[in-house]
């Protein structure tokens, strides 16, 4: 027997799966219309979500992650290891821990192929289930987070394509960058309500709409950037 | 309405817009850009408050922070109350209402200022320390009337509907204060490019340059401030805060800056486009460099009645005709005893009204400014001072003589000058107060007669506060301080390029605070010190012959500085006058030690947004929708939500709770296990590191395997508990209890990161990955056996504490055979996100085997019946695990000693009549013993008596027929049979059976099923 | 309101992200059952407790979830260095010496 | 002394109060005396009263680094109460709580023990469980104390929510009528009048800079003002113990924390109870001033600094606002902090020490001010016979070497 069992857990058949904010969204109304909303916010939800820890000091341990997701580990706090294009990051937690993100349903083969390519001491934990994703865009989220959290989310600080976690109103979030007005943060399912409901309330000055669904998230994709190119 | 000490032309109003408001009832009107204080002087209002102890009628004296009696209730509407707000820091909006907090049944007719007169001389410092002593029993009846003079505004009696915030800032360069200094310094630092933060407490930018008689640049000092303003706000970086107080200073360059964003709009928050706006925010700053331009207060002088209404400081009086345009009366007589206060006898005779003398307590008078009132033919009396005031409501005339400073004697005759205003300036004290927050005492600088900021790391004081207050020097300072903060935070800053100034030529000021009277202190008419507090020279002189000689205890022993305004006018005149009654210096006298606030700052703000909901997060379960819809009530365990009990149509808690036991001993309950704390823990050494962390041995457990485990502090009592899983060898799945699982895992990282870092294992949270189900009770296997066609549930090939991976509802899951119940127990764990979809599979299925869904309340009935304990229910951070009976889970032979071990071997973890835990039978079968209520051997109640337990959990067993207990009993284990007793609080007294806390299947078998 | 250099993120992170752990370089007995009980309850509850330099034991809960040690003045509340777990202080106090206490 | 009553007021305002006498004198160090206590707090200025007036030990002085009172006397938030839940920590709080009921006139010095009754609320179902079994055992100590639902408290604190709609609903609370809040000053003050009639000497500006011994037994203490010899040293210094007890040559099972507390502005009274709050961390009475008494929690890090992290306070408020929401508008006027010295088992310690004659009473934590009379008086006690007083006995630093800790922390509900 392995050392280690992995394990898919994702149904094959039809399943209805519900997000973390299933039972939030339906609780929160939307609070403006995309074009007088200066903060859009998006779940995505369902992405494959690993843990992976080990020896960034191990050459073999970086080159085997390289090898299994063609991405370099990035070894220091901040910068992310981003393919938009495969939807696939890697960000920095520790000196031995990195968040994994990949697309849905991607967390088998992801977490497989790290276990084909190390050895030693290392571990891959799946909590995809434990966490979700919210995209915030607009000309006013910078502000926004300034509310939620005490990091300097200033664009001297905190450039496109850096990673941090930190403070999250009273509790805490990965808070990531991932376009001029395009933010991340990657919350826990069971403070998903609490944090969302809290964003809504602290947008509130700012006009916020909530996208659901890919059409939508696209539009107010668009939104953002207009609106963001005024706001400049 | 007539505005009669309004000027016709002047000033910074809007004369364009007229408003209105009411103070006392009584309408009036005043302009845009007034506060209300300007707008109430306008009016000819002397009497604005009475005073705290002796009711004495008070006037504005200032007009800014130092103002000491001008505190008002504000608001139209009862949500709306603010108490207590300074009358010279709110500006003046449109049906703005105000009213005196002192002063029954109005300030100008008051009749607590009778007792106040009369009573008065029976009320020195102290004296209630002195008094109100016998009978003892009359005290509360003392202290009733004591509380009903208490206070000064009142609180709302409706909640706050506004609302507030904070935002987190992080900048280069913060400045504090916006007056010369702090702009010069503002515009260095963000020509740089620094990020930059400009904060300023008042309704408009630019301080002492908005009263100026100076030129800058051969034009009105305001024009330059508004030129240095404009630039500012072109550039990305800086962010330019008025009416934002600097109110706190906390170390590491942390500044907390309150701004007030609708306060000078309405008492409530208008909205904004529909949307609610926050009435005050925080900002809580991170700061590179912190640059303090915050200026000075001006100290007026101490004579006799120096608190009737018409004595103001000489500042204020140029401030209310050069800035509001209001000339507060119409004689003023100005005692001095430096040069810059001549700006105000100037000023006066400027806007055409009467200047009766300058007092100038020095034999020679000398300056620029000198010669300008010199000019005017104003009349100035050299080496004198005004000794003291008379009126009533208002100043009428002052006595003014010459006097003997170094002596403190009156020198000689004294005169009667008619007027109806007072202005003095005893020099001006440094804004000292945020300096000093941080810890650093201020440093007493003889030269400008003052205290000046400590040092602070990374703060650099400019301007007044620095002793550069000359308008020319201020700038100069600010400028380079600008330029050198931004160096430090990494920024080249092109030097700037500083206006023209002429020098005023200024003559050495004199050290005078308290004037002498003819009389000696202690008889003389009052000479207020503090007039908020009404704290005299005489209660100060009083205070240091009772032995009050530290500073501290003459604040603490007459109430000094203990005011809304801390004491900004009157402190330095107080240590002044403690240092000349105890013979010594000032700086020997000491300061005393400023706090934030610098200003108060309102309850909500500092709050924001984290009350109610956001007081703390509510943490839900992925199941959380369908127990709501399901009629829960819940129970809160560490944040989560739990379902507490189902209750059916008008069913009591008590009879949903029998109807949910019943269902789970009869057929088949479920319960949502997902709040458990899950740790991941993957490593070679993960079985080691386990055998460490528990009481009990993990080598030998098997994949496929669970266990029980017994978590210890090193000080051996019992800190948490969990079935832990063996899913690989090296990787195993822990189970933590639902409030534990952070501290547990920042526990495990504790030990791993510090103390054994060789060992090869790493830990993670899974608790909100999985999902987890317990379905519980004897029909649990047929109704998961519909669910499932790949695991083998049979008892032979699943037994009790196996754990197996297979697909229940067609959703991948791990189902771990564990009971907490004693049944027949399967409890399913699925990814979170497909919980929802397996628990209403097990719904569907289970309809026809009665499922029923229970909550916490029935989960402890149950597990009491097996004598299952609860962490910090039935323990409390002293038991160990042999008080609880569970050397079944101590492994004694294991060889590491593993966290708690050593400890159970000490003197008194080792007696043997330690409270253990033990069952307790009701005499009464129907009787449900008190949680909490005390144990004690003895029928008899006599009090004091000893105790030797108490209850932890009891209740009511549909099961057993009979109302059940678990204890914590001393020496309980041996006591098995003995009857004890618990004495209730109405005098019943209970009586019940120690037994074992096992009531329920004591061999196990129906879990074995 | 504290400013802290995580050693292992690598800048000042706000106070409200760690948590303070006590005093730093705590030995625990290497054969705990051999330790008297004198010498377990000092391991257990006895402190330096100093008015001063103080080397104490941090964890970064809400950033990298690593424990580190700092010198911190116990009255000037001024951080001198953040330093590694396993690694010493290179700051200590001049007479109240912590000589030999790092591990 | 010279006696305090409204007769003597009056009479001295017809002088012009100008024949106040000192409240207390100013005297030159002697160079030994027969007790020496180090710290001219409450505690310390309360045992050397006692051990003037009980024991008749009047060769005493009270060696105070700075002015008397000056620390955590005058820093807390006057909070009295006995309702401790283990029996060691009830008597004694008990004790202190009969010598508060009369202190004033024992004194003649009107310290101002207003009565008001304390409430500490509950919040969970674990709270009300703890507060059943405090006030149960409390009950059983002869210590007054019953639970209260709801209605009840609402009756007492109509302008508390009690609703549904917090954060935390409250479900009930504990009520002490004899506990209540006293003037912290005029304690201090009181004790130091009280003293200094009977022969001791206050020296203030005198900070002991080191405790001499010769071999295990203490001599006296090296001071700024020279070295006074003494046969018995009792060190009752609060935050400072550690740095008294290194002095000594030993540790102690002691950390000293910032404690911060904070007033609004004075507003007409509307709060007459003593409101305590340990889930949502807030606790609250309204002075005789009329300024609302507000305490914050312990920051986690060591610090003799008297200051605190603003995170602290903006939590208390929240938890004030929270229980108080008509509160919202008024304002904070002012901050402090103290510096706590806190116990593992959040109680005290009055102890003998290694060095002979060297006596320690400290680890108050939160505690302090409302044991400040029994404190004095057992440790007088303690002092006057070489040996523990009956109710300090439990209170031996050797109960963090025997593991019979006292732990206050669980399962009392409240630390403060």
């Amino acid at each position: 027997m392995s050392d280690y069992a992995q394990m898919e857990l994702n149904p094959r058949g039809a399943v209805k799966s519900e997000s973390p904010l299933a039972m939030t969204r339906a609780r929160v109304a939307q609070a403006a219309s995309p074009q007088e909303a200066r903060v859009l916010i998006c779940e995505k939800a369902f992405l494959g979500h690993l843990v992976l820890r080990g020896n960034a000091d191990d050459e073999a341990f970086r080159a085997g992650v390289e090898r299994a997701l063609g991405l370099a580990l990035p070894l220091e706090m901040g910068p992310l290891s981003l393919d938009e294009a495969r939807g696939i990051s890697i960000q920095w937690m520790s000196p031995d821990e990195w968040l994994l993100i990949v697309p849905a349903g991607q967390e088998f083969a992801a977490e497989a192929a790290l276990r084909g390519q190390l050895t030693g001491h290392y571990a891959v934990m799946n909590v995809s289930g434990g966490q979700t994703l919210l995209e915030l865009s607009g000309p006013c989220v910078r502000e926004l987070l300034m509310k939620c959290t005490p990091y300097d989310v200033h664009p001297r600080h905190f450039p496109v394509g850096k990673g941090v976690t930190s403070v999250f109103a009273k509790s805490s979030a990965v808070i990531r960058r991932v376009g001029e007005a395009r933010w991340e943060l990657v919350i826990r399912r069971s403070f998903a309500d609490y944090l969302y409901s809290w964003i809504l309330d602290a947008a509130e000055e700012f006009g916020v709409f909530v996208a659901s669904g890919e059409a939508a998230r696209s539009a107010a994709r668009d939104a953002a950037r207009e609106l963001a190119t005024e706001a400049r | 309405m007539s505005q009669q000490n309004r000027l016709g032309t002047g000033g910074r109003i809007d004369r364009s817009r007229p408003l209105r408001f009411t103070f006392n009832g009584v309408d009036y009107q005043g302009f845009a850009g007034d506060t209300l204080a300007s707008a109430l002087l306008a009016n000819g209002v002397d009497v604005v408050n009475r005073s705290f102890k002796y009711s004495r009628p008070r006037g504005i004296v200032a007009a800014g922070a130092e103002e000491p009696n001008a505190i008002v209730q504000l608001g139209a509407s009862e949500a709306a109350q603010v108490p207590n707000v300074r009358a010279t820091q709110q500006a003046l909006y449109g049906g703005l209402v105000a009213a005196s907090t002192n002063g029954w049944p109005n300030v100008d007719r008051d009749l607590m200022g009778v007792i106040g007169s009369v009573g008065g001389k029976f009320m020195p410092p102290g004296f209630y320390y002195k008094t109100f002593m016998a009978p003892a029993s009359l005290w509360p009846k003392y202290e009733k009337y004591i509380r009903k003079a208490a206070g000064l505004g009142r609180v709302p009696k409706e909640a706050d509907p506004d609302i507030y915030d904070h935002i987190n800032r992080h900048c280069d360069v913060l400045v504090i204060g916006a007056g010369p200094a702090g702009l010069a310094a503002a515009l260095a630092a963000a020509r740089s490019g620094a990020r930059v933060i400009l904060c300023d407490e008042q309704e408009e930018m630019g301080g002492s340059l908005l009263d100026s008689r100076e030129l800058v640049d051969g034009r009105p000092a305001s024009a330059w401030a508004a030129a240095v303003l404009a630039e500012l706000a072109t550039l990305p970086e800086v962010l330019v805060l008025p009416r934002t107080t600097a109110n706190g200073y906390h170390d590491h360059n942390f500044v907390t800056l309150h701004e007030r964003r609708t306060e000078h709009l309405a008492d409530l928050a208008p909205s904004l486009n529909g949307r609610r706006q926050v009435r005050a925010r925080m900002h809580r700053v991170r700061a590179g460099e912190v640059i303090l331009a915050t200026g000075t207060h001006e100290r007026p002088l101490v004579f006799s009645n120096n608190d009737v209404p018409g004595n103001l400081v000489a500042g204020a009086v140029s401030t209310y005709i050069r800035r509001y345009a209001v000339v507060p009366g119409r004689r003023l007589v100005l005692s001095t005893a430096n040069d810059h206060a001549y700006r105000a006898a100037l000023d006066w005779h400027d806007a055409g009204r009467e200047v009766v003398a300058i007092v100038d307590a020095r034999e020679h008078p000398e300056g620029d400014l000198v010669n300008e009132a010199r000019a005017r033919n104003i009349r100035i009396i050299p080496g004198s001072a005004v000794i003291e005031a008379q009126g009533k409501k208002r100043v009428s005339a002052v006595q003014v003589a010459r006097i003997d400073i170094g002596g403190f004697k009156v020198a000689g005759r004294v005169e009667t000058l008619a007027c109806d205003t007072i202005a003095t300036s005893g020099g001006y004290s440094p804004v000292v107060h945020l300096a000093a927050h941080t810890g650093a005492r201020p440093e007493w600088r003889d030269d400008i007669l003052g205290f000046v900021p400590g040092k602070v790391p990374g703060m650099t004081p400019v301007g007044g506060v620095h002793g550069k207050g000359a308008l020319i020097e201020a700038l100069a300072d600010g400028a380079a301080a600008g330029t050198a903060a931004a160096q430090r935070t990494g920024f080249t800053a092109p030097a700037v390029e500083l206006p023209k100034v002429a020098k005023v030529r200024e003559g050495k000021a004199a050290a005078l605070y308290q004037v002498p009277h003819v009389k000696p202190a202690m008889r003389a008419p009052k000479q207020f010190v503090d007039p908020q507090n009404d704290v005299t020279a005489a209660g100060i002189e009083l205070a240091t012959r009772e032995g009050f000689e530290s500073i501290e205890h003459v604040k603490r022993y007459t109430g000094m500085g203990f005011g809304t305004d801390q004491g900004k006018l009157g402190n330095i005149n107080g240590m002044a006058i403690a240092a000349r009654c105890l013979k010594q210096t000032i700086p020997q006298t000491g300061t005393t030690v400023f706090r934030p606030n610098y200003t108060p700052v309102t309850f909500g703000a500092i709050a924001g947004r984290n009350c109610r909901e956001f007081f703390d997060p509510r943490r839900f379960t992925a199941l959380h929708a369908w127990h709501v819809e399901h009629g829960a009530k819940f129970e809160e365990v560490g944040q989560w939500m739990r379902p507490w009990y189902f209750p059916r149509g008008n069913e009591s808690m008590h009879e949903a709770v029998q109807r949910e036991c019943r269902a789970v001993r009869e057929s088949v309950g479920i319960l949502d296990a997902s709040t458990l704390g899950k740790i991941e823990i993957q490593g070679k050494d993960a079985r080691e590191f386990l055998n460490r962390l528990y009481t009990n041995a993990w080598t030998k457990l098997d994949v496929g395997k669970c266990r029980y485990g017994l978590m210890c502090k090193d000080d051996g009592m019992v800190m948490d508990d969990g079935v832990t899983a063996c899913i690989a060898e090296n990787h195993f799945h822990m189970t933590t209890t639902t409030g534990g699982a952070a501290a547990v895992l920042d526990w495990m990282e504790l030990w791993h990161q510090t103390e054994w870092p060789e060992l090869e294992v790493y830990f993670n949270s899974v608790t909100d990955h999985w999902a987890a189900m317990a379905i519980n009770g004897p029909n649990a296997r047929k109704l998961l056996a519909e669910l499932t066609d790949d695991i083998d549930l049979s008892g032979e090939n699943f037994k009790f504490m196996d754990w197996r991976a297979g697909t229940v509802a067609g959703v991948p899951a791990r189902v771990y055979r564990i009971s907490f119940t004693g049944e027949l127990s399967f409890e399913i764990n699925v990814q979170a996100n497909h919980a929802l979809h397996v628990w209403q599979a097990l719904f569907d299925k289970g309809e026809k085997y009665g499922l029923t869904p229970y909550g916490t309340e029935t989960m402890h009935v149950l597990r009491a019946e097996k004598g299952f304990i609860i962490v910090g229910q039935e323990t409390d951070g002293s038991m160990t695990p042999e008080d609880l009976g569970m050397q079944w889970c101590v492994g004694y032979k294991k060889p590491f000693s593993w966290i708690g071990r050593r400890a159970l071997t000490r003197p008194d973890t080792k007696r043997e009549d330690r409270k253990q835990l033990v069952g307790l039978k009701p005499l009464d079968p129907q009787l449900v013993l008190d949680e909490g209520a005390q144990i004690v051997l003895e029928k008899e109640i006599r009090i004091p008596m000893p105790m030797v337990g108490h209850v932890t959990s009891s209740y009511f067993s549909p099961t057993l027929g009979h109302a059940f207990a678990l204890a914590v009993v001393k020496g309980g284990s041996q006591r098995m049979g003995q009857t004890v007793y618990l004495p209730m609080a109405d005098g019943r007294v209970h009586a019940a059976e120690v037994v074992s806390p096992v009531f329920y299947d004591a061999e196990g078998a129906r879990q074995h099923v | 309101m504290l400013h802290i250099y995580c050693p292992h993120c690598a800048e000042y992170r706000e106070e409200e992200e760690f948590r303070p752990k006590g005093e730093a370089h705590i030995a625990r007995p290497v054969a705990p059952e051999a330790a008297s009980d004198e010498e377990w309850g000092t391991y257990l509850f006895f402190r330096k407790n100093p008015r001063g330099l103080h080397h104490e034991l941090w964890y970064h809960a809400a950033g990298c979830r690593k424990f580190f040690n700092a010198t911190r003045d116990t009255v000037s509340y001024q951080i001198l260095e953040t330093y590694k777990v396993g690694q010493k202080p290179s700051v200590v106090a001049g007479q109240s010496s912590n000589k030999g206490a790092a591990k | 002394m010279q006696h305090y009553s409204g007769f003597g007021l009056v009479k001295h305002a017809l002088t012009y109060h100008e024949n106040w006498q000192r409240a207390w004198r100013n005297p030159t160090p002697k160079k030994k005396y027969d007790v020496i206590v180090v710290g001219g707090g409450g505690h310390g200025l309360a045992t050397a009263y006692y051990l003037a007036k009980e024991h008749g030990i009047t060769n005493v002085a009270v060696v105070e680094k700075g002015w008397l009172g000056g620390g955590n006397t005058a820093r807390n938030t006057t909070i009295v109460r006995s309702n401790y839940l283990w029996d060691e920590a009830a008597w004694l709080y008990e004790h202190a709580m009969k010598l508060w009921e009369g202190l004033s006139q024992d004194l003649n010095y009107n310290v101002m023990y207003s009565q008001r009754g304390v409430m500490n609320l509950g919040h969970t179902l674990q709270d009300m469980r703890d507060i059943h079994r405090r006030v149960n055992a409390n009950r059983l100590n002869g210590i007054d104390g019953e639970v209260l639902d709801i209605k009840q408290i609402q009756e007492i604190v109509p302008i508390m929510d009690c609703s549904k709609h917090t954060r935390y609903p409250i479900m009930g609370a504990s009520w002490q009528p004899r506990g209540g809040v006293a003037r912290h000053d005029a304690v201090a003050w009181g004790f130091a009048r009280g003293a200094d009639a009977l022969g001791v000497d206050m020296l203030q500006q005198t900070e002991v800079t080191g405790i001499r011994k010769s071999g295990n037994k203490v001599l006296g203490v090296e001071t700024t003002r020279g070295f006074i010899a003494a046969d018995t040293v009792g060190v009752v210094t609060a935050g400072n113990s550690g740095v008294l007890a290194k002095m000594a040559g030993f540790q102690l099972p002691i950390e000293s924390h910032p404690l911060q507390a904070l007033v609004s502005e004075p507003m007409k009274p509307i709060l007459d109870t003593v409101v305590m709050s340990n889930k949502v961390h807030g606790y609250v009475s309204q002075s005789d001033k009329g300024d609302l008494v507000i305490g914050a929690g312990i920051d986690g890090y060591n610090g003799y600094g008297q200051r605190g992290s603003y995170s602290t306070i903006e939590h208390t408020l929240q938890a004030i606002v929270e229980l108080f929401p008509m509160f919202s508008r008024v304002r904070m006027n002012r901050q402090w902090g103290g510096i706590v010295d806190t116990c593992p088992d959040a109680c005290p310690i009055i102890s003998a020490t290694p060095v002979g004659g060297l006596f320690f009473n400290c680890g108050w934590g939160t505690g302090g001010f409302k044991a400040t009379p029994g404190s004095g008086n057992v440790f007088a006690a303690t002092l006057a016979a070489g040996k523990p007083h009956p109710l300090a006995a439990p209170f031996s630093i050797d109960r963090f070497i025997s593991g019979k800790l006292i732990d206050e922390h669980g399962a009392a509900g409240v630390a403060h």
